[in-house]
């Protein structure tokens, strides 16, 4: 049909998407829980060199790491700082623990603490209320958490108060997912986490995909798209855009690689070299993919599990 | 030139849509605002994304949906959001750029009632309510009313009962919203339009023939006309033949 | 395996299953946004006679009629009282307009207003803030409807304050799919409402379905599921159960009836001939769906729209 | 009767399994816990539905998850939510019958260290924090924990932070939790439990062989022993088998 014609794609370059969204002193959320991590994007805001960024992610790992090294962060919003079950994070460590090179600024929460500020982000609302923290010494040291007292008389007909967190509206959000159409519906399946809410929660959005696919592929199955193309700023494809982490249905977690962060991040000289090698000695991550070889990419293959196709149904009378 | 037949319906709908021009996220009703969002993205709006408030986003209907949850509009849609995400999400997070509603009555500054005639707990008629109503006003960067029959029963100085608020109203009471509230109502005998919340609905076009007067003795308030009032150009040649052949063949909605 | 064996299914009969969790003065939710509204679930509640039930329903359609014209309610909870575009709900109107035969007791809220109410009850919170409410009249006939102080300034440094409603924790939450395990895995496509958020945040629910499935034809698409077992109190195979709504893929609505019952709840005489036909005269819903008639359900047929599958993975390495 | 050999893991695992029966919903962590559900599934708990912090619900993967992410925990898995149902609704919900936690630090009402040695804002140690454990330890009914090595410098007086409270500390503070907090501590030396909130974690079972006062002065506190403490029933031919031939074949976890 004629709009369709004329509608606009948002089909960008990932060098194109990072320049345009992205900037000095920017609050940048990277989300992806231990799935579909926007690996590549992170890589590409430490080879345009950005910094002082505030970073929200629940799980701070080794893109936060390899960010925290490259300089690119000054504040960090988190609820875990691990190497997953792999070990830990060297960068992350030293600012911490040694302020070394400088001290972190750390906003610490849980994860819940965090999922509440994205949802409170995207429904615009001034807090948002969860039955955690008290008795923790999480209040204590980030005066962002909150009380405030219920209207409503509690079975004991008392006014109880609740701990709230404040919104989070990042200027940008970068997730990754398994597929997209040229509009930016975003379809996703395995863990969907809480990329939505980071993405409405934002003024802009960098969705990196696996794949760009039809307008067919994608309105055969209008449930699976998770983000609609109204709240998407720019989709990218990025094949293996979240190695060392998976895309499930595409490759597996390279668990070798967490594994090998721990000493590599342990030892400044060799994470600079990791840096140099993998991030700046490559003009985009088509050559980090190439770097990788042929037996790392079939080290990760994975082997099919296709869903059983449901109906939707169409009208016949 | 010869001059075009076309029914009051028709007409509403190509004012409708012309006044579409350029907007990418809009929250339709069933019926002419449909009809309206179909005939901007092959004329005015190609980048319309039309959402329903059943949750459907970028809906590729095969026939005319019936209902706001016609199976139709699922089937081959681009994105379907349960509501927590629609209302949340999507209303509540400022994504829409236009909402259109209907209502029973409405004031010089845009309040709806869609929920009693008299009193609330006595009233002569019970009408359904807010359902979505409420929060496409308060959120919808702006809405669009379509009263079919302009009268002085329906454009009334002082509304029943407020089901949904204007801004203005809305921030008398320390609310802080950054909608434009009622912006365009669109009726049989032409438009009455503001630009901003706080000010007064005013008379700003009118229809081929109309007279203003009778808008005027129509309307429940001293309704004030714009200086430069338009004549709406008729519907066009090109806007009808979408409408009939195309958008709604069967006639579904747009008897004639 | 063997606690396969073991694993207790959650599958039931319609009549067990509101004998067992519905009771006179319950709680009760009937969901489903215009798409599989539990019609028969409903019918049963009306033929073992249970009253005083406070309903809560979002989209108080010609369901709430039929139960309230056969006493079952008592109070409403609900944001809309119509019968979608197709015309009036006689027995409603009569209880509210002219008291007749008794006066509802209805709390009435917009929309996102129950969306929320269920939201803070599968939350199991004392209130859920949202952005409604500031000048519309619905506050002052509506007292659950208030409001609290956000303990964050806002951009001109001001505590603001929004409006909250209280949870909704009903007795028994009834919605209807399209699938399910045995073990009452709920699997839902197209308009998915807030069936979720009203199952989580009831004591028990129930779930009718179309079909029982395989394990294996659930566990091909989990993404699918959109309510997991361990929130399921009874699952039961129902097919036709959203008559006259429509179940996406299996059968479409019957816009007819919506027509028809403008005039057959306008007239007291004709809408207890109905129910007498329809509910009472039948011993269970597949009674009544062999009454509708061949011809009635050929109308409501639907073709074939696929989904294309999509690959979950399985691990190769 | 011969007697078996067996690893502490092995131990520890078939302990935890024993005090899961009966069990329906359980938030399970990568490594013994999930050796352990697997275990009560085969033998006391066959109702339970697994859940891992990532989302899964009914788990049955293909091979032994090395995270609570692993692809093979979603592939044939039951139901995918995504965090805000899996925190808000299942959790927070107080839909989690056991969640299991480990910790660096523990006191004797169950509050858990996960965040630094020393000061938070100049730690000795910085640990990986809370992630999701302070919402289980505040949200599940009960909370095992499995600390493999028992010793003064996990088992305090005093933990250096408070990541997750215990229900007991949460009170203090006006919080309305029923939450039971941690009910069960499995070590190499034996189960250290309380029923309720409120009271002090005791020493109610050793494993053959270990002597009392090693287990007293491996605790940073004055630990109780419960007057009929037990002692631990080895780990059957039949727990050991199912472990080492059908849950962890490979011995990914339990390297004996």
């Amino acid at each position: 049909m004629v709009h369709q014609n004329l509608r606009k794609s948002k089909v960008m370059g990932l060098r194109e998407a990072i320049e345009k969204f992205v900037f000095d002193g920017a609050t940048v959320s990277i989300e992806g829980f231990t799935h579909a991590i926007p690996t590549a994007a992170g890589h590409e805001i430490i080879r345009q060199g950005f910094k002082d960024l505030t970073l929200v992610r629940m799980t701070a790992d080794i893109i936060v790491d390899q960010m925290l090294a490259a300089n690119c962060i000054s504040t960090l919003v988190s609820s875990f700082v691990g190497n997953s079950s792999a070990g830990s994070l060297g960068e992350i460590r030293r600012r911490i623990e040694d302020a070394d090179p400088t001290k972190l600024n750390f906003k610490e929460y849980s994860h819940y603490g965090m999922v509440c500020r994205y949802l409170a982000g995207a429904q615009k609302l001034p807090f948002y209320p969860l039955k955690s923290y008290f008795g923790s010494d999480l209040p204590s040291i980030n005066d962002e958490i909150r009380k405030v007292t219920s209207p409503y008389p509690n079975e004991d007909g008392e006014f109880e108060e609740i701990y709230v967190v404040p919104p989070v509206n990042p200027d940008v959000t970068i997730v990754h997912a398994q597929r997209a159409d040229q509009w930016g519906n975003i379809q996703m399946w395995g863990l969907t986490g809480l990329q939505a809410e980071a993405v409405f929660a934002a003024e802009h959005s960098i969705v990196t995909v696996e794949e760009i696919v039809s307008d067919d592929l994608v309105r055969s199955d209008p449930n699976r798209t998770i983000i609609p193309s109204h709240a998407v700023s720019a989709v990218v494809e990025v094949p293996f855009g979240a190695h060392p982490s998976f895309t499930q249905g595409y490759y597996d977690r390279d668990n070798n690689f967490y594994r090998d962060w721990s000493a590599i991040s342990a030892d400044k000289a060799l994470l600079n070299e990791w840096l140099q090698k993998w991030i700046f000695n490559t003009t985009d991550h088509s050559e980090y993919v190439a770097l990788m070889g042929e037996a790392n990419l079939e080290r990760l293959k994975v082997g099919d599990a296709f869903s059983t196709p449901i109906n939707y149904g169409s009208r016949i009378n | 030139m010869e001059t075009l037949n076309y029914s009051i319906d028709e007409l509403l709908t190509v004012t409708a849509a012309r006044e579409l021009a350029g907007k990418n996220v809009v929250f339709a009703g069933i019926g002419l605002p449909t009809l309206a969002v179909s005939l901007a993205q092959e004329t005015t709006a190609p980048n319309i994304e039309v959402i329903y408030e059943s949750g459907v986003c970028g809906a590729h209907p095969s026939a005319l949906p019936a209902t706001i949850a016609d199976s139709v509009l699922i089937t081959d849609s681009e994105a379907v959001l349960n509501l927590a995400s629609l209302f949340g999400y999507v209303l509540q997070g400022g994504r829409i750029d236009v909402g259109f509603l209907g209502a029973a009555q409405i004031d010089k500054y845009g309040n709806l009632n869609s929920s009693v005639i008299g009193e609330w707990d006595t009233p002569s008629k019970r009408l359904p309510g807010s359902g979505g109503a409420h929060e496409v006003l308060a959120n919808a960067k702006e809405t669009f009313v379509i009263m079919r029959r302009h009268s002085e029963r329906s454009f009334v100085e002082t509304v029943d009962f407020i089901t949904s608020a204007a801004p203005d109203m809305a921030r008398k009471e320390g609310g802080r919203s950054k909608a434009r509230g009622v912006t365009r109502v669109f009726t049989q005998y032409g438009v009455l339009a503001r630009e901003e919340a706080g000010s007064e609905l005013q008379l700003t076009g009118i229809h081929a023939g109309v007279d203003v007067e009778t808008v005027i003795k129509s309307t429940g308030w001293a309704l004030k006309v714009h200086p430069d009032l338009q004549i709406i150009p008729n519907p066009s040649a090109d806007e009808l033949d979408l409408l009939r052949t195309e958008i709604d063949p069967t006639g579904m909605y747009l008897r004639s």
